[in-house]
């Protein structure tokens, strides 16, 4: 536990550190901080769940929700479980950078594949994509070098590229612990961590700001109505955050997929909710560009959206409870 | 702003094995003739409290020599939300075994303890609480019932209201004036133990508005109560109440009020209802297995000793506006509403008892000013 | 106008004089308030929208808002429009008291039918029972004396009888401006003009109770969040009040379904919203028996679900919203 | 309590009348290059403005000596809502059409009415609000730019910040203190006509949070404005601006600015979708529908001279709540958001711009203020 900490406290001042205002704002132009990737690779944190040093993905999904505290404008999520993949295959990592995609169109016989991958963060700027495909899953990498890559963003200016490849990719060995469905569950659960700490952000940003800021002659927060809505933010944050912690204690267990499903749909929820108290509290200040209220608020509308939305996991989920019929409803709850 | 903190806490394993116990003891003594609901308020029911406590279930956390079971908090949380879940009439013992147990045994005298914390945990002695009064509303320092000091105990005078089954319960510990009211509002108050039955005490039931009467107005008119039933210390009363109160703050009662009517639901849409229903019953589990999950890392604080005030608010702010919105979201979700069905007939019973979810230890205002205050932001 | 203003003050006198809570309690437990009923009748009343009398329909909804007011406990709405149907069934209004129903179940051929109706209002108490069939409808009335009638009551406490009969019924005419829809259009109005008023009635009881009541020293209504609650009730009262009154304004034209679809379904939200907030800021004082606020916060309940809950109303509402295409959106909401 | 009026008021026939004009004129003027958006804010297109002013559709209800169109406030209505409806760019002509003409027109000197109404109406003068500035937040009465009287006018000096527009458009009614605070907050403040592109007058754009620029930040220094550019009496801004802001309170713009969303929406779902899709579409058009009749009331009753305030504040108030919800509400509805498609561009701007919504003319609090006092509360 305390080397824990001691990861998360080095992971908290890199990010505190680099992630100022002008940096969000560049790689929201595109810019790849290649400084704070250096860093981070240099920390090691991107091999956090590797076997080999000995750390853990519940590991990795702590420290990720510090980077969402810090909105870091790094592709660390997919570092941290192409990594993970890659031990799995018994492929040593690699010394490049690496990010990860899903396939969404795949042919091939033989050697000689099509494949492309949508939103892939940053894959413009790294030198790997990995991904899984097949059953027993086969862990991927391609090098960007060999792709067509076309740049994209999500609504919050991060780098979301298109990537086609055609041809001979490194197959670095298979995995029966996994599954193709496993690697979207894990990037879901990467989505919630991640939007646990921005919503913190949030909440922090918006508590500050009512503490500090004038009208009619008191502050903000001596309003009763604005009492209520920060209230009302913090049971989100705290909601969020719980969901969260509970997936990840799952890890490895039947109950993941289900805890995974609650948590991406009840920290979606959180998230509309949060980011529309925050600018009501914010007003006209909060909406401008140069405040960083908006980098949180608008990495929680997209990360939302990214790897099933509220709907798509409410639906599983849902299914998944009534399958026992309702008097098993209690214990599909209750897990046991 | 102070940081809000869930500790990532599951149920041991100890605790779990009690699950299947409970699960068929449910099976075997729940009433048959009642529609199960899983609001603590609803089936007063002393046959089943008995049995329930000839399992060891009432007192489970109190310590032997007192008739407890000396379990831990999670185990007490299991044998809780399986009985909520259920549905099972819980009303007769809940107050005694979650809030007037607990309080004897810390501020109580020895001769209290010996006679009432072995009676409660053997199901044969039911309390009710004495806080409210016509005027006070929330503002509970607002008391103005006074107990004088007479010879060897208290004359008391003057109108709890809202008291839920004083009309069956043997006991009501009231919260009153010992001396008259100074500056600082909160001091001069004090509890009792009241027997319900004796002398000076009128108890008349108070319709609510689904027809039943849980609600009482309990009327003191120069009831005499011998001076070894004040509990704890006499001018302690207020912050007394406040550790009480916290009692009632953050379990699985908070947020399953409403639960019967997801499990009608279900029920009724069968096993494969279109996607906007299966999405609509994956977020109220989502929104479930969250709620839960944030009670037992509450319970897990408070039995590592902490004090998870703030974390407890939350989640009863959080579970208050859940339970409400349940019958509410899954009556327009209900691909039909057949006359007769258990799912119409559960949904109406909640319907009617929906406005009192809020009024049990204080309303959505006073959580959300707890919450502030433990925010910073006053 | 102004002849419509006198008729709905007798109505506001006449209800104010005797729906008391004791009347109210009564009718409750099942008992018909023939009293009420009779200087109701002696009124006019409920002769409205005959075309004898020449009033109209709207003035019987107008009615039915100020009935709404007062929880009045009698089949108003019923006996209004099936006085109506007679008329246009060409078949003088009896002296007697009638009721309302929708056929839920229908055989027969020749004179003899077999027909059920269910949850119709006071069928117990009243001599007849007025319903319509068939396609152009018939208009038939039932003599209660000589139908089965299995007393229920919904969730508000009133009378919801099923009504069996078998035999030959009395046909009273039938009429090509209507269809059986139409009816059920008429009565889903019905409800919203009914709620319109307890909709009203919530919002004074709540208010009244704010000014009233004193918490940790001053008047609940002094507390901003109670202001703002109440606000939100008020947002509530008025949007059902308006969308009640264009729907009665349509009454006839081919928009009529449309805004009764709008209405009901907006009505029926409001319901919802309106009754929660009005037992939040009346506290435990109105969830008792004693008081008046659940005669008009339960018959929200109730009125919402009868004749059409909102999803029902939502469906249709959508599918012809739909129907022209996204680019006909806006016309179809303006109706033009 | 004070009655909610909402009289049953429905456009008359000659305003109906214009509607396939206008419809026409969209079909035939709208830019074929940028999304279509309902927000008024969106889309600052001089060349639109202009053949709108050509049709006679800016200051329609303006007399027709100043070169408006003598129209009633129905028809205005008629043509402000297709345009939002259509989503077309409407931000130039905007804030000088709805109001600084009519601020003109009640409070102007003649001279200021001959030279700038007749301007607006051809679509040739495009004016900015002047209120919000670093430090006022709602609290417009803490207005501290000062102008101070030099010769033949004022001296003005002060920042002014969340003026939209203000680097596109021609001039800005500052709100200015004039004479030093009192007793009376409200007392001291005057309205000047500001040449946004005169000596003194920085103009600085304020980025907002989706890469645009709308907000500027006003900055004046020295800056000389001659005493003609005085509207009204000097010292009577606070009255002024508060009926200023009357003319904001409830039209059609407070409810439509997502409505492009469902339009894509109803697009993309295509012709038959299943139960769920349908009742959500069919709830969002039963809320445009009553909100719309709520509207036009209000319209009506301003158009017989009545001052609905109540009225109004309710419009806006529900109005801000439901356009704020609906892109979130269709979100959750869609069966798929697929990449690239217009539904999901829509969207995102939608969303992106949503903060903003309840910035103008008064946040929900300030709203809800003002209905509680319409009910008597305070």
């Amino acid at each position: 536990m305390s080397e824990t900490q001691l990861m998360l406290d080095t992971a908290e001042r890199i990010f505190a550190d680099h992630c100022d205002k002008a940096l969000l704002d560049a790689a929201e132009t595109g810019a790849f901080p290649r400084e704070l990737w250096k860093v981070i690779a240099e920390s090691g944190l991107p091999l956090l769940a590797t076997p080999e040093i000995g750390g853990s993905l519940t590991d990795a999904f702590r420290l990720l929700r510090v980077a969402g505290r810090h909105a870091v404008p790094v592709p660390l999520a997919e570092a941290l479980i192409a990594n993970h993949l890659m031990g799995l295959g018994n492929c040593a990592p690699r010394a490049s950078t690496v990010t990860l995609g899903i396939a969404d169109s795949y042919s091939g016989e033989g050697a000689e594949v099509s494949v492309s991958l949508s939103s892939v963060p940053w894959a413009r700027s790294v030198d790997q994509v990995c991904y899984v495909i097949g059953d027993p899953v086969e862990i991927i990498l391609l090098d960007v070098a060999d792709c067509d890559v076309t740049p994209g963003a999500n609504i919050a200016g991060e780098a979301r590229d298109r990537v086609s490849f055609l041809g001979v990719p490194d197959r670095c060995g298979s995995s029966e612990t996994i599954t193709v469905e496993t690697v979207f569950e894990l990037m879901a659960l990467s989505r919630c961590a991640l939007m646990s700490g921005a919503l913190e952000r949030c909440l922090e940003l918006s508590c500050d700001y009512a503490m500090e800021r004038k009208q009619f002659g008191r502050e903000l927060a001596k309003f009763q109505a604005i009492q209520h809505q920060l209230a009302v933010m913090a049971c989100e944050v705290a909601a969020a955050g719980r969901a969260t912690d509970a997936a990840i204690g799952c890890l490895g267990e039947s109950r993941f997929v289900a805890m995974v499903a609650s948590a991406k749909s009840r920290v979606g929820e959180a998230a509309g909710v949060v980011a529309e108290i925050a600018h009501q509290v914010h007003g006209a200040m909060g909406y401008t560009h140069e405040h960083r209220l908006h980098h949180f608020t608008r990495r929680l509308l997209a990360w939302r959206d990214e790897y099933g939305r509220e709907t798509y996991w409410q639906q599983r989920l849902g299914r998944d409870a009534i399958a026992g019929g309702a008097d098993a409803t209690w214990a599909f709850i209750v897990g046991r | 702003m102070q940081a809000l903190k869930f500790d990532d806490i599951a149920l041991p394993p100890e605790a779990e094995a009690l699950r299947g116990e409970v699960r068929a003891f449910i099976e075997r003594a729940m009433p048959q003739d009642t529609l199960p609901d899983s609001d603590f308020n609803q089936g007063h029911d002393p046959a089943f409290s008995k049995a329930l406590a000839e399992q060891g279930w009432i007192g489970m956390t109190w310590p032997t020599r007192y008739g407890g079971g000396g379990r831990t908090f999670f185990e007490r949380y299991v044998v809780t939300e399986e009985l909520l879940a259920a549905g099972a009439p819980v009303s007769a013992h809940w107050i005694a075994d979650r809030q007037s147990g607990p309080l004897l045994l810390r501020y109580g005298t020895e001769a209290q303890r010996e006679r009432f914390v072995p009676a409660i945990a053997r199901g044969e002695c039911f309390f009710s609480i004495g806080m409210s009064e016509p005027d006070s509303g929330s503002d509970l320092a607002s008391v103005r019932t006074r107990a004088e000091r007479r010879g060897e105990g208290y004359v008391v005078n003057g109108t709890k209201v809202w008291t839920t089954d004083a009309q069956r319960n043997h006991f009501i510990i009231a919260l009153v004036r010992t001396s008259q009211t100074s500056e600082n509002r909160h001091a001069g108050l004090s509890q009792l133990i009241i027997d319900l039955k004796g002398p000076g005490v009128t108890v008349r039931p108070i319709r609510n508005l689904a027809g039943d009467e849980d609600f009482n107005e309990v009327v003191f008119e120069n009831c005499f109560v011998g001076a070894d039933m004040l509990v704890g210390s006499e001018g302690n009363g207020w912050e007394q109440v406040t550790s009480e109160l916290g009692y009632e703050r953050s379990g699985p009662e908070r947020f399953l009020s409403a639960f019967r009517v997801l499990v009608e639901f279900v029920r009724a849409v069968g096993p494969d209802p279109d996607d906007h229903v299966a999405a609509v019953v994956g977020r109220l589990v989502s929104h479930l297995m969250t709620l839960r999950a944030m009670s037992i890392s509450v319970a897990g604080m408070l039995q590592q000793g902490q004090n998870p005030a703030l974390e407890a608010a939350l989640v009863k702010a959080l579970g208050n506006d859940f339970e409400k919105s349940v019958p509410e979201i899954l009556r327009v979700a209900a691909p039909h509403l057949e006359e007769g069905s258990r799912f119409r007939a559960t949904l109406a019973q909640t319907l009617l008892h929906a406005p009192s979810f809020t009024l049990r230890g204080g309303t959505r205002e006073i959580l959300r000013g707890v919450i502030a205050r433990g925010l910073g932001l006053r």
